[in-house]
């Protein structure tokens, strides 16, 4: 089971993939859009430590909701761009999924993630193809639901969310933008991938401290 | 990277701080969340204008807060749109009952958080009002993309905007004459040089010696073709007939012309495309009525312009004359 | 060389061209010789104002001809002063019998050729007055120097001046206070990048990637020093001080401040540096009592930023505030 | 003797020098100055070529003194900057040095140049040693007179003046400037030549025409 604790693990987890792989973000995004991605990402997600790091003592009791809305507002009011808004809606309505709950279980995690991808998706009006993070988050969250269901363990099913999300970002490269500044490039988006399928692809990457991995690294 | 700054993270509070210490009669600003707003309080029940957008193309938006213009302005990090908290509290500083206008650009970021600031602001009641500015015709307009970047439109919008609400308009005549200038202006932009992004530190594109970026927009980011290097006259001509095109403009119309620097270019060679760009208009029988020629919606420091006409009408030409008076625009006071 | 330009040749006069379609109402030209002056004929008799220089520093000059400030400029080749045939046309265009004064930046060309004007008007019996503007403290001052460039002071001295003259003044007084002016303005600049001569193609100097060219003209000439890149305050300290010192400023004294950019510096970074320089005034008990930030005496595309001091006193300040409408700087009307 | 018709040649000559040499001067005015100095000169000398040229046939029989005055008001109206009131100042003198004279010989031909040189002092203000175009004119008129007197012909003295004129130029690479652009560099002026010494030494090279030299290039 899943608790708030552990949801901070994932958080950590995400926020140090972030920053790592800052100027990676910001040069896709240099390509096709305004060289922002990794500066904006790796804002919100210090901003996101910070209420992690600050609160330890105070909110270690917190629920998932109230902490999954805490990190929403903070992404909305220190990302700005597009990717502030989408996902901190992604956050919003992850933290309306997961209700009164103290623990989560797969299919908590599982329906959490999809509600995310929903506020995603309301908010930016994208669909699958047109190369932007849904492209990424949305095969993450069949590729999890199906492999939970097929009765696969987390450890597994949060695999196969992450290769469908890299294959989902990769599936950017050849698209022409339909939504987002490098819609405005037309056909010279082609050939790019798009930076936001890449930061969500740290998003489920992040998402295997659920299932027991990666907390080694931190505190 | 060689820039006139201090720390990467302080170029935009430190740049707005700078712009109100010279100013002082005409702004201030709040810090957290950070917004910049008229000194003089509104006496009078006004519609009240906010804008705001990433930063980096100033004078847009700070500079042009003050008569006749914005109320308030909210500065994004550098091309980051504002956050909501910032649009909220501007929205709230000066709203004084007669209602609110937003002006925003048309970028997926901007939209989405003006809109979230939208929808809390009418949660708590306060009439707002919408506006977006899509004028560059170098984005092609369709159904299925997010529809043309707002780009030297705007400045144009809301120094007339701007001049109705202080006549006192009310919220709905201000946002209608919003939507008739927004659909009568049109954009185009071209690049000789990148600009670097502060948080980047090199430039976000690279252009070979004799190349040339056209149909960029004010974000560095990439045009949509790049060609050979031209000169003025001709790149003149393919900025403006595609203006021309799309607005339909034939002989006896009349524009308001702006001729915009992208930061870094020489005003000297702005003139010399606005040379240019009278003689097309005038052959075609289109009369520059009104003409801005200056860096009034930048990219940093990129080289480069853009060319803006508004289809102009007598309404619009007479609130264009009302004074105004901003830190980047004045006259008639 | 990548620029906006046509022809090497033209860039001068189909700039002149831009300018004066672009205000119709404000500026005239003539060609041959050539120089550019006030459309609205003077009615009054009031003493003219008569200035010019090399190109390439636009708005200077002719974008501060008009109400308030010059009543003829005279464009020389890019960074080559004016020859006397434009002076000698211009002062007869715009003399009506009050006289002119003649407003020279000390740089050997222009004093030399400004100095030929005024023989050959003097010898026609017009009357003419010369006051050069000197500011630079870059510039060691000595008796066996040239002394000290004329940079910014230029455009506070037109204006103020201008003003004086606009009231009715005399050539007498007004060349008094421009002398007045002339003795209590001083500036220093610095360049981040060179600047291109179009006829050159290339380059004036070459700065490496952190490299800073500190007491920088206006003309891309090298400056005093080459420095390491500093952060802004640094910089800009680094450029007050000495005006500082030169001016004997002290606690309670008044100054008028131009944050000048070179060209290519956008007015972001210009506001990062007038808010260090308003903090280091204001730390010494000096007051900036009137500003201006932006792009008002440049060096083409040059990156760069340059800031002048001037000791304000009473009449100096009721000059600045009056009205004020060239197409470069424009106020109360 | 010298004629208007080789004062032709002579301003043909320097025309040819300063256009072929207009990179190399303006590189020199680069380094210490404001990259102007070789466009300046041959904006002026072109202009020169084109009275030469168009009012051939008109003023074949003008006076020496009318030929030099007018290259002075086209000097004067067409460079600008420092050089063009120097060098114009200089054709004005030469134009009164030769006074009514229809033919020059050696003698009048060191007075027209020595008064060049007054005129250019005066207007300048520039002595020897500081570092400008006077440097090389002023050692030019020196050998130009001492060799004449001391009884070497024309095509000799004029080899001599333009040895002097080169060593003056060269003399100005160490020297630290006193006038001109290249003053407000103070110690870093050192080390570089003076542009205007060199376009000087171009005029005098030019001069050998006087002596039957070079003419063979024009038409
Ligand atoms: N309408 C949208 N729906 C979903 N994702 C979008 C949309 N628009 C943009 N994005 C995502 O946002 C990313 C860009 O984010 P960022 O660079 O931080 O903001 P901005 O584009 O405002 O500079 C894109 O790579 C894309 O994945
Ligand atoms: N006061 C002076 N006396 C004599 N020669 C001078 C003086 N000032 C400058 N010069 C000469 O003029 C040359 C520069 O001419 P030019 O570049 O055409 O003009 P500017 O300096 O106005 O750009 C210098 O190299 C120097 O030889
Ligand atoms: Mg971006
Ligand atoms: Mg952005
Ligand atoms: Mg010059
Ligand atoms: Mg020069």
């Amino acid at each position: 089971m899943i608790d708030t604790a552990r949801l901070k693990a994932w958080l950590r987890r995400y926020a140090e993939l972030i920053h790592v792989h800052k100027d990676e973000l910001t040069a896709l995004d240099a390509t096709i859009g305004d060289a922002d991605h990794g500066t904006n990402m790796d804002r919100g997600m210090q901003a996101v430590l910070h209420i992690l790091g600050d609160e330890e003592d105070a909110n270690e009791n917190i629920r998932p909701a109230e902490l999954l809305k805490q990190v929403a507002m903070v992404l909305i009011s220190k990302v700005g761009g597009a990717s502030g808004p989408l996902y901190g809606t992604a956050f919003l309505r992850m933290a309306q999924a997961v209700g009164e709950k103290e623990q989560l279980n797969e299919e908590d995690i599982a329906q959490m993630f999809a509600a995310g991808l929903n506020g995603m998706k309301e908010r930016g009006k994208a669909d699958l193809g047109d190369k932007t993070m849904v492209d990424a988050y949305a095969r993450a969250v069949s590729a999890l639901s199906s492999s939970l269901a097929e009765g696969f363990p987390l450890k597994e099913s949060l695999a196969q969310a992450i290769s469908a999300a890299k294959e989902g970002s990769d599936q950017t490269i050849p698209l022409i933008a339909r939504k987002g500044r490098a819609s405005y490039l037309g056909e010279r988006s082609r050939g790019h991938r798009d930076p936001g399928s890449l930061s969500t692809v740290y998003l489920f990457e992040a998402a295997l401290v659920f299932a027991g991995e990666g907390e080694i690294n931190h505190a | 990277m060689k820039k006139l700054i201090n720390r990467v993270e302080d170029v935009v509070s430190e740049s707005i701080e700078g712009l109100v210490l010279a100013n002082p009669d005409l702004v201030r600003y709040e810090r957290e969340p950070f917004f910049v707003y008229r000194a003089s309080s509104q006496t009078k029940e006004k519609v009240a204008l906010v804008s705001g957008g990433g930063s980096g193309h100033e004078p847009l938006h700070g500079g042009y807060v003050g008569y006749g213009m914005l109320d308030a302005a909210c500065p994004g990090e550098i091309f980051t749109s504002p956050v909501p908290d910032q649009i909220v509290s501007a929205v709230k500083k000066v709203d004084h009952g007669a209602g609110v206008l937003l002006i925003v650009k048309n970028y997926t970021g901007d939209v989405m958080n003006f809109e979230m600031a939208h929808e809390i602001l009418e949660m708590e009641g306060i009439k707002v009002e919408r506006v977006i500015v899509s004028d560059d015709v170098a984005v092609e307009d369709s159904l299925y993309t997010t529809g043309r970047r707002g780009v030297g439109g705007t400045v144009l919008l809301e120094k007339i905007v701007g001049a109705a609400a202080e006549e006192g308009w009310d919220l709905e005549r201000v946002k209608d004459l919003a939507e008739r200038v927004a659909g009568r202006v049109r954009s185009m932009g071209l690049a000789l040089s990148s600009c670097t992004v502060p948080a980047k530190g090199s430039p976000t594109f690279a252009l070979g010696h004799d190349e040339i970026e056209l149909g960029i927009g004010i974000h560095g980011e990439p045009g949509r073709k790049r060609i050979p290097k031209q000169p003025a006259d001709t790149l003149t001509e393919m900025l403006t007939q595609p203006i021309i095109d799309d607005l339909a403009l034939t002989s006896g119309d009349s524009v308001i012309a702006l001729v915009n620097g992208m930061g870094g270019t020489p005003l000297m060679e702005l003139y010399i495309v606005y040379r240019k760009l009278e003689q097309l208009l005038r052959e075609r029988g289109i009369a520059i009525q009104r003409n801005l020629v200056g860096n009034y919606i930048t990219s940093l420091e990129m080289q480069g312009v853009s060319i803006t006409l508004l289809k102009a009408d007598e309404e619009i030409l007479a609130f264009w004359d009302l004074p105004v008076h901003t830190s980047a625009l004045r006259w008639g006071m």
